[in-house]
């Protein structure tokens, strides 16, 4: 008792157990539930997406208020450093499996802030995208059909950024100490 | 036997040498000031002696001048006045050691001469046994003491030597007028022969006038209300030292006189003029002190109302129409009172004199840097309030139960004085030991023989009233008790003292066992002794901060409960019950912020005592079994007192404070037995009173009413409490406040359910407390907002804690749900609908608080201060661990606490068949529904552990995680006071119900002071400290009294 | 008792499936309600798997740990406690474990334990939400209570067994027909219970992330979310107990359940939410006004 | 009668002093006043007109002593009461003069430190 | 009178231009700013602090602050500005006049790098975590140039341009 535990230890490799996989993978891509979290503009378009109009919770989605019971973040629009250490440290507090979801042209390539003394011009150099949406912003439809998306990779077992993400955690890491130069947050588990 | 006359003369004669010799000799002149004084204390005392002993059977007469009596002047010496004698010449010595030790006065002879003269003068008041003999005593004493008060030479002594001066003048013209008018009607000045000639001469009404105005004049000397304002005066502005023998002496022997001429003249109008102007002064006078700040006239006023209960008690001493015993116990009373009163009072002013402050707020913490000084203070004090053992007690216990019935509102008056004077004494006592104070002037050795000889008293009349009363103190108790505080010695180590402790109380359960039957009284008995046990053991750890007396106080605590237990009388219930209140007072005193709280509870307990003392002394016999009466007022002033203990609601208000601020190893006695005795108590109320009278049935239901209300809502205001223990304390109060409820329900359910309550109350709050006061210790604060996430720190406790919370709340698998359902099932079965609602209301808010307790404390976030600490001392884990297995084993099995207490109803009428029998299947099955206890344990706990096992075996892979991280909007705290939610945790639900919890109570309690502290402050300004006006009052008065009183057969 | 054992066990599984499909059926109506398609009646079937086999978790401490199975075991024991059908050996369960103030009392073991896990957590608004919580229950206790005593009172025993028998004879007995006040008062007061919509300040979840279970995650919060089903199923069948009649056989008791999970369904959906106060004032007011007319009535008539 | 009415004037007198007077001193001299209205009065009860002193010695109170002789005792009494009386007084003086001393002033409202 | 010649009166005005009916703009001199703040706001009734700004004049080498002030009674605003040496630029805080003044010095502290001396805040983070580089808002800082060597290149490239040179980024990572 006391004592911190499992701090700076690196997360172990996890795999699929073979017998409920397509159980598994059928209910996660039918129950996503994202977090409540908007980075930027898009933020506003991922509301609608949720009410009656659009209805997503017809495919099993809906909004979670914590981290922690969340398998989606959507990264809605540009991101600063200050912001991409919540988003970091969000991602992070999530239990896996966990997905990814990047909104608009920012976390691609900066779009109309690629020259921004702030705004990030890439995400995926700091975390694992698994589904890119692109527009400026991109319609609700466009959103769903980003979901869509991102359920049959599911379904199919190949959205494994959080995977990928505790394989090369070094490399994230590298590129994330790179731009967030006060190293201050505090170490997870997975 | 030495000749009276050699007293007077010897020392009226060296008075005037002492003057010549000064002038030679100031050394000499000293030696021989104390040479005669000695003198004339052996000699009186070989007088009493002589009495006492037997050696002197009839009273001494002496002759004057080889006259025989009716003629010549001549001193007559009996029993009463040999003691008088003794006690004057015991209070100058002291009173000029101390004046000699301080340095007397300048010029020495003068004021060596004004002594002596002063200490003959009371003496030949006392001796003599001529009227106009003793009208030249009086003028010596006056004289003398005139030159004392002003001997200070301070502009304040000198005005209150004027005023005494000119109302003294006046009261020796009405003295010697009424003397000469009494030789004009009688044709005698001899005592003995007016005596001998009113008995046989009609009493005209021109009599009565004549020993009137002579009555007159001694009510001017004794200080009754309102021609006492000089009085005050000389008390206030002279010399405390000279006070200290006024008042301790000279005033003592003026009251003698009073009484030996009330017997001599045979006033008819006596009686009426002494239970007024008595009874007048005593009230009024205790009143008057409530605000007062200055201390030497605070306690003016304190002598004051004590002479006014003297001049009471002598009126119902000279009512020939009382049964002679009642008469007798008066007089050992007024015996009693005298010489605690002389003691107590000089000590005190003794006391004052080493003080350099008069201001009250000067005494701050002066008890505490002064050991001695508080030994002798708290003496004193305690002797004048009445607090047993003390002389003071027993004398107000023999005069109360002399009075006759048909004066019973004069009991009441006199009650209602000794609850005004605990509220300003222990005021007094609560600024002079809170905080710290200097140290003071070391010239303690008179006062210190004044308590001694007053401790002393105390235990000669315990020992004289058991004889007299024909009530039986268990002589073990007692030898137990004076051993307990024996303990005391062993103060410099304190594991001796805890370990002599235990063992004492070891021993004391080896003893009492044969004692714990199965009735009521054994019940309660077990509980104590073994509840004791629990509680005593774990204070261990923290006995290194305690003072030397906590471990005797805290077995005399014990061992009145005992007491109290086993006694068959109510009287002897009375007597231990005081005991166990006043030592619980200097045990909850003793906690560092709980001056305020300790005097609050003295209040309280002390009004409570004295209103069940008031239906004690209403009942028809003294015996506790049953009793027939009629009326609730005597039922309604038994309980009352019993319920100040419980603190039941309108009397709630002493219990926060002194539960929270008493010292942390004493209150989980306080809460978990103490009380539980005056669960006890009412428990007899109903048993033996309420269930005989007519209006039973009512006031059961009233009472139940109370009890619900204070369970509902002392709840409440527990879920707003920011401090553990002032939580636990107004938790440990709703509790009772059930048990109460089930005591009112009076059906063999709710018996059950109220004794079962009592136990297992005792269980968990003990528990609760014990961990509170490890808790503390380790973290040093009982703010709640200061502590959190203790369970890391203490596994054990919060696992002790958790439990006993569960039990407290009444979550079925422990223990305390057992007393909840029987409570229901018995509400239900009486149908009382409204109070159910109430009682089961109340019992989902304590949810709230119970959920508080466990959270501020144990879970959220550690604080960084609270990083290091350390799981609970060893005694303190034991306990609890003794504590959480008799809750999970009771709630397992109810039945180990029901049969014990199906035992003891069966003893009772009225409650032989519990209602309640036991199955297989249902379990416990009354009337109405049915509780399976084993089985929802096993159910509970098996299938907690089944799904513990499942859900480790399929759960995903768990890691904890580091305190500070939770998911907090993706944000890195920085400091755990960002993220514990720890304070004001209900504001919602406070503002909800403001209206509910909107201090009424306390605020009419406080009303209540400050109004009466208000009028008596109006009523005071009738002291203008001018003369003329106490003249003109002076005047009138007699006036009023030659008027009204007059009238003879 | 071992037959006992695995009846209640099948009894068990049967009462978490319905409160699932019970919460599903919640879900699908209310999108109907708010004009959308909605998800499955079976979705919470699937969210349950889904934190079932999530791969990671997390835990702050020991009653952290413990507090899923608290849950679980609140809401399982309160429904193994309550006769589903009152005669029936299979369906009676442990109905022999104590009558009603005894299941009154289990009811609440459930949310303790959470709500302790929950503060373990160390996330304000855990306690937040918490003392929410109490703070409602102290409220919506007030009229239950009242229904509770009139009834207990009335039928002269505590058991559930006792009242459902005291309400046989045909359907006018039922305690809803002959006490209706009472109870009006305890079906008010199953919306508090429920803490759905106008009631849902304890988990606010725009306001303070969904309260307790904030920190709880995968298989903890799969287990917290079948104890919640079933332990709705048991105030569903408490309900039935006390106000319909009980049931005769399984179907009845389907059907009267499901009328029962209709009625706090159709508020939830179109009400607002309450402040904490204005809910607890309410509860205090006037269905503890509805509840206390009867309280009266029976009060003069005995 | 005419002692009578003459000592409790007096003693009225003395009283009035004391109660209305502000000056201290002129309050002692009341009491003095007092003193002699009340020793006035005893001797005149023990006087009866026409009869003389008790000196049992002289010749014509040989026989029936008792109806020829005034009651001696208040002469005796009255003798110690002046004296006291005196004494008194003296006590009296010296505390004003000391009060004076410190005060400078006789004023009796100067003297009202002592209160409520 | 009106309020130009009043400040004219007690203050150094350099220029005192009416722009509209309810906007003044008053340039003054370094070390009259503050008393004229203060005189403003306890006589005139310019009590509210609407914004403090700042401009890079780079090639006078000077800041230009704008303190702007809002006056409820007379609906007016007064703009008052001075110049602040480039070079040096330290100044003080108007934080005991105004507290939301805090705020606004703080911003401008980490944009321009003006020092306001006695604000308590001002060397805490507002917007800019961890910054290593000149005050980004002037404007001898080269935002495109510091962006590209910080964030990388922006370069539009296909989806599958980016997957592959993530994966071949990946894969030299994992062949270290």
């Amino acid at each position: 008792m006391g004592k911190d535990k499992f701090l700076n230890e690196k997360p172990e490799k996890l795999t699929y157990s073979g017998v409920f996989k397509k159980i598994d993978n059928w209910a996660r891509a039918r129950s996503l539930w994202v977090v409540a979290y908007g980075t930027g503009c898009g933020a506003i378009e991922l509301r609608p997406t949720f009410t009656s109009r659009f209805d997503a919770e017809r495919f099993g989605m809906r909004m979670v208020g914590t981290p922690r019971q969340a398998d989606v973040i959507v990264v809605s629009g540009y991101l600063t450093v200050k912001t991409l250490k919540r988003v970091i440290r969000v991602y992070e507090q999530m239990q896996s499996p966990k997905y990814v979801v990047a909104l608009g042209a920012c976390p691609i390539n900066g779009g109309m802030y690629y020259d921004s003394y702030n705004a990030i011009n890439r995400l995926d150099l700091y975390l694992p995208v698994d589904i890119w949406v692109t527009g400026c912003m991109p319609r609700p439809e466009a959103i769903l059909a980003g979901f869509k998306r991102l359920q049959e990779l599911i379904d199919d077992g190949k959205a494994d950024g959080w995977k990928k993400y505790i394989e090369a955690l070094d490399w994230y890491r590298g590129n994330q100490r790179k731009i967030i130069k006060n190293w201050r947050m505090p170490n997870y588990n997975w | 036997m030495v000749n009276p006359i050699l007293i007077i003369a010897i020392t009226l004669a060296s008075a005037f040498f002492i003057g010549i010799l000064q002038v030679y000799s100031k050394l000499w002149a000293k030696v021989f000031f104390f040479l005669v004084l000695i003198f004339d204390f052996v000699a009186a005392g070989a007088n009493f002696y002589g009495f006492l002993s037997g050696k002197i059977t009839s009273p001494i007469l002496v002759k004057i001048g080889g006259f025989p009596p009716p003629i010549g002047i001549n001193l007559f010496v009996g029993k009463a006045e040999a003691a008088m004698g003794f006690l004057i010449f015991t209070i100058t010595l002291l009173g000029a050691y101390h004046l000699a030790r301080r340095g007397i006065p300048e010029p020495q002879g003068k004021a060596m001469v004004l002594f002596l003269l002063l200490s003959l003068g009371a003496a030949g008041i006392t001796f003599t046994g001529d009227f106009f003999n003793l009208f030249v005593f009086i003028e010596i004493t006056s004289i003398a003491a005139y030159g004392l008060v002003a001997s200070a030479k301070t502009e304040k002594s000198l005005e209150a030597a004027f005023k005494y001066m000119v109302i003294g003048s006046i009261s020796s013209t009405f003295i010697l007028l009424g003397v000469v008018f009494l030789y004009k009607a009688t044709g005698s000045l001899n005592m003995l022969d007016i005596a001998k000639k009113v008995k046989t001469f009609p009493l005209t009404p021109v009599f009565s006038l004549i020993s009137l105005v002579f009555f007159a004049g001694l009510l001017i000397e004794l200080e009754v209300f309102p021609i006492n304002g000089w009085a005050l005066d000389v008390y206030q502005g002279a010399d405390p030292v000279v006070v200290a023998v006024l008042t301790g002496a000279a005033v003592k022997a003026f009251y003698l006189i009073f009484i030996k001429a009330g017997g001599y003249l045979a006033l008819p109008s006596f009686f009426q003029l002494s239970l007024i102007f008595g009874g007048g002064t005593y009230l009024v006078s205790q009143f008057l002190a409530w605000r007062q700040r200055d201390v030497r006239r605070l306690l003016g006023y304190s002598s004051v109302a004590q002479l006014g209960l003297l001049i009471l008690s002598a009126g119902f001493f000279l009512n020939n129409s009382l049964p002679s015993s009642s008469r007798h116990f008066i007089a050992l009373a007024i015996v009693l009172f005298v010489f605690n009163h002389s003691f107590a009072k000089s000590s005190l002013f003794l006391l004052v004199d080493n003080v350099e402050t008069r201001e009250m707020e000067g005494w701050k913490g002066i008890l505490k840097r002064n050991p001695l000084f508080k030994f002798i203070f708290s003496t004193s004090v305690f002797s004048i309030t009445g607090v047993p053992p003390f002389p003071g007690f027993w004398a107000k216990l023999l005069l109360i139960f002399a009075i006759p019935k048909e004066y019973a509102w004069v009991v009441g008056l006199i009650l209602l004085g000794a609850v005004a004077e605990i509220v300003y004494y222990f005021r007094f006592y609560r600024i002079a030991s809170d905080g710290e104070g200097e140290k003071v002037k070391k010239n303690l050795a008179s006062p210190l023989a004044a308590s001694l000889i007053l401790i002393t008293g105390g235990g000669v009349a315990w020992s004289m009233f058991s004889g007299y009363m024909g009530i039986m103190f268990n002589s073990l108790i007692i030898v137990f008790l004076m051993v307990a505080a024996a303990i005391y010695i062993f103060g410099f180590s304190k594991p001796l003292q805890w370990t002599a402790s235990l063992v004492l109380l070891g021993y004391g359960i080896y003893r009492f066992l044969p004692s714990m039957k199965a009735n009521l009284h054994g019940f309660f008995l077990a509980l104590v002794f073994f509840g004791g046990a629990i509680l005593l053991f774990a204070t261990y750890p923290t006995s290194k901060r305690l003072s030397w007396s906590f471990y005797p106080a805290y077995l005399v605590v014990i061992f009145s409960l005992v007491g109290i237990a086993l006694s068959t009388s109510w009287l002897n219930l009375f007597v231990y019950w005081e005991l166990m209140s006043w030592s619980s007072f200097l045990l909850v005193n003793m906690g560092k912020k709980a001056k305020r709280a300790a005097w609050i509870y003295a209040i309280f307990s002390s009004a409570g005592a004295y209103s069940m003392l008031a239906g004690i002394y209403l009942l028809p016999k003294l015996s506790i079994s049953k009793i027939g009466v009629t009326g609730v007022l005597i039922p309604v002033l038994l309980i009352t007192g019993f319920l100040v203990k419980m603190a039941t609601s309108p009397l709630h208000i002493w219990a926060r404070d002194a539960y929270g601020e008493s010292p942390d190893e004493f209150t989980p006695l306080l809460s978990g037995i103490m009380s539980k005795i005056g669960v006890f108590g009412s428990a007899l109320v109903f048993l033996y009173v309420i269930a005989n009278i007519s209006s039973g049935p009512a006031l059961r239901y009233g009472l139940a009413w109370l009890g619900v209300l204070t369970a509902f809502f002392m709840t409440l205001l527990a879920v707003f409490q920011e401090d553990l223990k002032k939580l636990l304390a107004y938790s440990s109060v709703g509790q009772v406040g059930y048990i109460l409820l089930g005591l009112a329900i009076a059906t063999p359910l709710g018996w059950n359910a109220a004794l079962y309550h009592t136990v297992d109350h005792f269980i968990f709050k003990g528990l609760l407390f014990v961990a509170a006061a490890g808790i503390i210790y380790r973290v040093g604060t009982s703010y709640l907002p200061h502590m959190g996430g203790l369970i890391r720190r203490m596994p054990l406790t919060f696992l002790a804690v958790l439990i006993a919370i569960i039990s407290l709340a009444g979550i079925p698998p422990m223990a305390g749900f057992a007393g909840k359902w029987l409570l229901y099932s018995a509400l239900i079965e009486k149908q009382w609908v409204f109070i159910t609602v109430v009682a089961f209301l109340a019992s989902t808010l304590a949810f709230l608080y119970c959920f508080k307790i466990l959270h501020t404390v144990f879970l959220g976030q550690l604080q960084d201060e609270n990083k290091n600490a350390r799981e609970v001392p060893f005694p303190i884990a034991a306990a609890e661990t003794i504590l959480l297995v008799a809750t999970v084993a009771i709630g397992a099995f109810p039945r180990l606490l029901l049969d014990p207490i199906n035992k003891v109803l069966n003893k009772i009428p009225g409650m032989k068949n519990s209602g309640l029998f036991y199955e297989k299947t249902l379990g416990a099955v009354s009337k109405l529904g049915h509780w399976n206890a084993l089985f929802l344990m096993v159910f509970t706990v098996g299938s907690f552990i089944f799904a513990l096992i499942f859900f480790a075996l399929t759960s995903a892979r768990v890691r904890e995680v580091k305190q500070l991280d939770v998911g907090y909007a993706g944000e890195v705290p920085r400091q755990v006071e960002d993220l514990h939610f720890g304070y004001d945790l209900y504001a919602h639900f406070r503002r909800t119900v403001k209206w509910l919890i909107y201090p009424l109570v306390s605020k009419i309690w406080k009303g209540i002071y400050e109004w009466t502290g208000t009028f008596a402050e109006v009523l005071r300004r009738f002291y203008t400290g001018n003369i003329n006006t106490y003249a003109a009052y002076v005047i009138l008065i007699s006036i009023l009294i030659l008027h009204f009183f007059a009238g003879g057969k | 008792m071992g037959v006992k054992i695995f009846y209640a066990f099948i009894a068990l599984i049967g009462g978490i499936a319905y409160g699932l499909l019970l919460g599903g059926i919640s879900r699908k109506i209310t999108a109907r309600m708010q004009n959308r398609r909605g998800p499955t009646v079976f979705q919470n079937f699937i969210d349950v798997w889904k934190l079932f086999r999530k791969k990671t978790a997390i835990s702050h401490g020991v009653m952290f740990y413990l507090a899923p199975i608290f849950r679980l075991l609140g809401g399982a024991g309160t429904f193994l406690l309550v006769p589903i059908v009152v005669g029936n050996f299979y369906l009676s369960n442990f109905s022999f474990g104590g009558d009603l103030i005894v299941i009154m009392y289990f009811m609440v073991m459930g949310c303790l334990g959470m709500a302790l896990g929950a503060a373990e957590s160390g996330h304000p608004h855990a306690p937040i939400g918490v003392t929410r919580g109490l703070a409602q229950m102290a409220g919506q206790e007030l009229p239950f209570i009242i229904s509770v005593v009139v009834l207990m009172i009335v039928d002269k025993t505590t058991s559930v067994e006792g009242i459902v028998m005291a309400q046989q004879g045909g359907i006018l007995h039922w305690h809803i027909f002959t006490y209706p006040f009472a109870a009006i008062a305890a079906f008010i007061s199953l919306l508090g219970m429920m803490t759905s919509y106008p009631f849902e300040i304890v988990m606010a979840p725009q306001e303070i992330a969904i309260g307790p279970p904030t920190e709880f995650s995968s298989t903890f919060l799969s287990y917290m979310f079948s104890g919640r089903s079933v332990f709705a199923v048991a105030k569903y069948v408490l309900f039935m107990d006390l106000f319909l009649g009980g049931a005769t056989n399984l179907l009845w008791a389907f059907l009267k359940t499901f009328l029962i999970f209709l009625w706090p369904l159709f508020i939830t959906d179109v009400f607002p939410r309450f402040k904490l106060e204005q809910s607890v004032s309410f509860f205090w007011t006037w269905p503890t006004l509805i509840g206390l007319i009867d309280l009266l009535r029976i009060y003069i008539v005995r | 009668m005419f002692f009578f009415a003459s000592s409790i004037a007096l003693i009225l007198i003395g009283l009035y002093a004391v109660l209305v007077k502000r000056n201290i001193m002129k309050m002692v001299i009341g009491l003095s006043i007092m003193d002699t209205g009340v020793n006035i009065l005893i001797i005149s009860l023990g006087f009866i007109r026409g009869k003389t002193a008790p000196i049992i010695n002289a010749k014509d109170l040989l026989v029936r002593t008792s109806s020829k002789v005034v009651d001696p005792v208040p002469q005796a009494l009255v003798l110690t009461a002046i004296v006291i009386g005196v004494a008194v007084t003296a006590a009296a003086l010296s505390i004003v003069m000391l009060m004076y001393s410190k005060k400078k002033s006789l004023e009796i409202e100067e003297y009202k430190e002592l209160k409520w | 009178m009106n309020i130009i010649e009043r400040l004219k009166e007690r203050f150094e005005v350099l220029i005192a231009e009416k722009k509209r009916k309810d906007l003044l703009i008053i340039e003054t001199t370094k070390k009259g700013l503050i008393p004229m703040l203060f005189y403003l706001k306890e006589y005139e009734g310019y009590r509210t602090l609407t914004l403090i700004s700042c401009v890079d004049w780079i090639e006078d080498k000077k800041f230009q602050m704008s303190y702007i002030l809002w006056n409820f009674r007379m609906k007016a605003n007064i703009i008052v500005k001075f110049m602040l040496d480039r070079e040096n630029p330290d100044f003080e805080t108007v934080y005991k006049l105004w507290p939301q003044a805090e705020a606004y010095e703080r911003e401008i502290h980490e944009m321009f790098g003006v020092n306001f001396e006695g604000n308590p805040t001002q060397n805490e983070e507002l917007i800019l975590e961890d910054w290593d580089n000149i005050p980004p808002m002037r404007r001898d800082f080269d935002t495109l140039k510091y962006s590209m060597e910080k964030f990388g290149e922006r370069e539009p490239k296909s989806r599958i341009n980016i997957r592959k040179e993530i994966s071949e980024q990946y894969d030299e990572w994992r062949r270290k």
